[in-house]
């Protein structure tokens, strides 16, 4: 070497210095953060034929959905920690300012005692439903080849535990005005036994065990989560607003203001995807066979679910629109 | 009350488990996945974390956490800290942020596995906040950092550290992807949180913000002592963990653990945490020796929280306790002496007044590292810069990746610990990095060290230059010493002073 | 030796939070005097943290807190500035605790 | 003749350092050529004394003109480097 060359700072990480755009914060702290990808042979430092960097290797690397670099994925609201906490306090305050004030109100002694009773079969099991998408995403997200896939998947689990958290609270609250109803009581009963649960308790189960990452981040997204978005949180809204139960309704409305973030950041997904030849074919054949499953789930519920006429063929028509 | 209090609700938050049918427990719960401990979820289900937390209380708390930290950092940005810092001090950051950022990213998905297939209710919630908390630091030191890359080129290390083959860095992907992202959901609890962050982040993050407030860099001491309050919370996963496996006649795999995680810790910390406190942080600004923070951290607090949990001390309790007095001065020694191969510019640290320091902290420094330095030294004054670089590898570990080191000088004790295993010669730097490589040898074998891979023609050409641009690190990134040797006139005068009274 | 002390450093029965420097450290400091009456309680002020322990057992009450404090306080709020602690810790609506099962 | 990887702990020294010899390589050469990286850089020299090469444990030396080809060595293993008074 006679003439060495020395590297004079950038003004931005040099993984980001090619592009011509001034990096935001969030490409800044969000974007290329896994180092799993530096080693085909072994995504961690650790005997390549290690039982978990096999995994990854069939199951992150090896999956069938392809892409050049899914390290260029961006999510369209440019979700990062801090604006996640700043955004979900103010939803929190709003969400805990309605159970305060509804309390105030007495409004579950305004509630129907047969609501009631519905509530306790329909909506307070829901906790358990929430968790597994809790879950879930906590998988998709731990074997997602780019830390901006895996971040959505993150923030993701965090509201369905949120989800998760409303419900168990108002399970209580419920419980204290409704002593007979099995409330914080019967939900695992609910869960396991009732036929409007089933469905959606065995696409649960088995979309938990789907390991490969492409299968496992579409069953997901597009077909599991959007059967439980439309079916109990909006349709079960709309039976608690016919029902006199207004904060249920605004309730449900609070979390599909989560939806929505989740679906834009899917709808990106989505087209990215797309750019490879083959995907297309590829996430419509795991569409065509996960959706029975998840129409089934959404039937059996919706088909409980009082006062919502078409309230299962809404449900599944609205889940069809997430289509690409 | 208009609003119920948390435990009204808690329980039911957590009561989460339920008996698939459609599919089987084991395959829920993978047992390589979920630990292999032969519980069934009832077990689990008894599963109680000390320190709660409920979503929208951790909205808002972590919400007005991040206010404090970017507040601070905002209002310091014009004070021109990095600018006007010690380069030493500058050494420390970028040390920090290079090998901590994206490991503690990388810790989210070790909390999430924990989450999706802890068979513990309690433990699934509190690591979905711990998965939050992971991100947060991964951002957060990210994000602070990077308002310096523009000024110097080492600190693009602070996201690239984790793309190369620095030595360092396979040291510490080693050691964090054995104890967080290879494992089960279990093990992660006991490995991750209950050994590594109820005890070392406290080093790094306690002990380094006491220095770093000594040394006026109140940015860096608010950002990393506030990132210890999330650790203080989602530390505690483990602790309930350890309990049920005791209870359940598992004291053995769960000690065992222990102590494979807390003696990997130790070895990181050593080239990490020990020069940057006895060797960067200027003289004037260390609240305390390495050994002293060690000594109040892991001593004094977390190995009595071990014991009080049902543990024992670890089996090499009196290995340990010695190496306190001796390892990091030779990790320190070897990564200035081989620093360019660091993206930091080591401070020597070995004035008159540092070495009277070092001998008041380390009776008998000046006899063994002492001997080392004289050498070194005696090379600067005379300009024979050529011996004061390296000219091979030094052996590395084949479990905790760093060099082979012991006491030089008139204490020599230095020692090889080698095994034959397969057919292959293994070398390890201490009789317990053998036994933890020997727990499980089959995790371990099949990796290549940074020496192996020498050997095995892939670094080119066989020399600093091929080295260097394996380990992805150039001229502009390599280290160098933190004031240019700019310490050594300090010799060069007493030699002269001595000189003169000779004649 | 020094490994003898080093050794030694274990046997303690210290328990109580390591607060970041500030206000609520203050709070914490005097709400720890007042809520453990017959309790020693230790201060080691680091500048970027704060040691306030005692011995074996320390409770801290929200009530206390907030009185010290001026201002309203939600026991989870210590969270905010709780950097670390010695001992175990058991946490509750309005009061949080930190001791020991053991004795050294 | 064969390129042969050993590692050298020097006395006085601190850490193991890799160090490629040959076949053909005499104890004296070995020594020689671990001396290389060790004094003069961090171990002072002592030209009143040589260097002497045995096995890591052991007390006696190899020979001095023994081979590293008749030394019996594993690729990579450890010897140690002493310093000898000459007539000792």
């Amino acid at each position: 070497m006679s003439e060495v060359q020395v590297l004079k700072p950038q003004k931005t990480w040099s993984h980001l210095a090619a592009r011509r755009r001034k990096p935001s914060e969030y490409d800044i702290v969000s974007t290329n953060l896994h180092y799993n990808n530096r080693d085909a042979n072994a995504p961690y430092e650790l005997a390549p034929e290690l039982f978990m960097n096999q995994w990854y290797k069939q199951n992150t690397f090896g999956t069938a959905l392809k892409h050049a670099d899914w390290n260029a994925f961006r999510d369209p609201d440019e979700v990062i920690y801090r604006t996640y906490n700043l955004m979900q306090d103010g939803q929190e305050t709003y969400v805990f300012g309605l159970f305060d004030q509804f309390n105030q109100r007495e409004h579950d002694k305004s509630l129907d005692a047969r609501w009631a009773g519905t509530l306790a079969r329909l909506y307070t099991p829901a906790r358990y439903l929430f968790h597994t998408l809790q879950m879930a995403s906590a998988y998709v997200g731990q074997v997602s080849p780019a830390s901006t896939i895996t971040n959505c998947h993150y923030f993701q689990m965090a509201d369905s535990l949120r989800w998760l958290s409303h419900t168990a609270y108002r399970t209580k609250e419920l419980s204290l005005t409704f002593t007979d109803k099995g409330l914080g009581q019967d939900e695992r009963h609910y869960w396991e036994q009732d036929s409007a649960w089933q469905g959606f308790r065995e696409l649960m189960e088995k979309v938990l065990t789907v390991w490969d990452w492409g299968e496992a981040i579409i069953v997901l997204n597009m077909i599991a989560k959007p059967a439980v978005d439309e079916a109990v949180l909006r349709r079960l809204g709309e039976a608690a607003r016919h029902n006199g139960d207004v904060l249920l309704g605004l309730l449900t409305d609070a979390q599909l203001m989560d939806v929505a973030r989740h679906r834009r950041w899917l709808a990106a997904f989505t087209k990215m995807a797309l750019e490879t030849e083959g995907n297309k074919e590829l996430i419509q054949s795991w569409i065509e066979k996960w959706q029975p499953l998840a129409d089934k789930a959404i039937d059996a519920y919706c088909s409980a679910l009082p006062d919502v006429p078409n309230a299962a063929e809404a449900a599944k028509t609205a889940t069809r629109e997430l289509g690409f | 009350m208009a609003l119920l209090n948390r435990m009204e609700w808690y329980n039911l938050a957590r009561t989460t488990n339920w008996t698939p049918t459609y599919v089987t427990e084991d395959e829920l719960f993978p047992p390589s996945l979920s630990g292999d401990f032969d519980l069934p979820l009832t077990a689990w289900e008894v599963y109680d974390e000390p320190y709660k937390q409920t979503y929208p209380e951790y909205v808002k708390v972590q919400r007005e956490k991040d206010a404090g930290a970017y507040s601070v950092k905002a209002a310091l940005e014009r004070s021109r800290i990095f600018e006007n810092a010690d380069p030493g001090w500058k050494s420390v950051m970028k040390a920090h942020y290079g090998a901590i950022a994206r490991g503690e990213y990388a810790a989210a998905s070790a909390e999430a596995r924990m989450m999706r297939f802890s068979k513990a209710p309690g433990m699934r919630n509190m690591s979905t906040l711990g998965c939050m908390d992971e991100i947060r630091h991964g951002q957060m030191q990210l994000y602070f950092p990077h308002e310096h890359v523009s000024k110097d080129r080492q600190m693009d290390w602070a996201f690239k550290a984790y793309d190369t083959n620095e030595w360092a860095m396979i040291a510490a992907r080693h050691f964090f992807d054995d104890i967080m992202m290879t494992r089960d959901a279990i093990s992660v609890s006991i490995m991750l949180t209950f050994s590594f962050e109820t005890g070392f982040t406290n080093m790094q993050f306690l002990g380094l913000a006491a220095d770093a407030a000594e040394a006026g860099d109140h940015t860096f001491a608010n950002l990393i002592s506030s990132i210890q309050t999330d650790e203080s919370r989602h530390a505690q996963i483990g602790g309930p963990a350890l309990k049920i496996l005791i209870a359940n006649g598992k004291k053995a795999e769960a000690q065992k653990r222990v102590d494979i995680a807390l003696w990997g810790a130790w070895k990181l910390f050593s080239v990490l945490t020990g020069p940057i406190m006895d060797y960067y942080t200027p003289l004037e600004h260390r609240k305390q020796s390495f050994k002293e923070f060690m000594e109040e951290w892991i001593v004094a607090q977390f190995e009595r929280a071990l014991t009080d949990m049902g543990l024992d001390l670890p089996w090499y309790w009196d290995i340990f306790l010695q190496e306190l007095n001796d390892t990091h001065h030779g990790m320190h020694l070897g990564s200035y002496f081989w620093r360019p191969t660091v993206w930091w510019n080591p401070a020597a640290g070995v004035t008159p007044e540092e070495r009277a320091w070092l001998e008041e902290k380390y009776p008998g420094w000046n006899e063994t590292w002492g001997e080392c330095w004289d050498v070194f030294i005696d090379n600067v004054v005379d300009g024979n810069m050529e011996k004061t670089y390296p000219e091979t590898l030094p052996y590395v570990c084949n479990m905790c990746q760093l060099p082979i080191l012991g006491v030089p000088g008139k204490k020599w004790n230095v020692k090889d610990y080698p095994l034959d295993y397969n057919g292959r010669l293994y070398h390890f730097g201490s009789e317990v990095d053998r036994w933890c490589f020997q727990q499980d040898p089959e995790r371990y074998a099949g990796h290549m060290s940074i020496v192996d891979r020498f050997l095995a023609g892939m670094i080119q050409p066989m020399n600093l230059e091929g080295a260097l641009k394996y380990m992805n690190i150039a001229p502009g990134e390599c280290g160098d010493d933190a004031h240019n040797y700019a310490w050594a006139e300090t010799y060069r005068a007493l030699r002269e002073t001595r000189k003169a009274a000779n004649a | 030796m020094s490994t003898q002390k080093s050794a030694q450093a274990y046997h303690n029965n210290r328990v109580g939070p390591v607060m970041r420097a500030g206000d609520l450290a203050q709070a914490v400091i005097e709400a720890a005097k007042i809520d453990n009456p017959d309790k020693e309680i230790f201060v080691d002020d680091k500048r970027a943290y704060i040691r306030i322990h005692a011995e074996h057992e320390m409770i801290l009450r929200q009530a206390t807190i907030e009185e010290e404090l001026g201002r309203p306080f939600r026991m989870n709020d210590l969270e905010v500035d709780l950097s670390s602690f010695a001992g175990q810790i058991e946490s509750h609506d309005d009061s949080v605790r930190f001791y020991f099962t053991t004795k050294v | 003749m064969a390129l042969f990887p050993l590692t050298s702990n020097f006395e006085g020294d601190f850490v193991l350092q890799l160090v490629p010899v040959d076949t053909e390589n005499t104890m004296d050469e070995v020594a020689a050529a671990a001396a290389v990286h060790s004094v003069g850089r961090r171990v002072r020299n002592r030209p009143d004394q040589i260097l002497r090469v045995r096995r890591q444990g052991d007390t006696d030396f190899l020979p001095r003109n023994m081979k590293v080809s008749e030394a019996g060595f594993k690729p990579t293993e450890t010897v140690e480097i002493i310093w000898q008074a000459p007539n000792a």
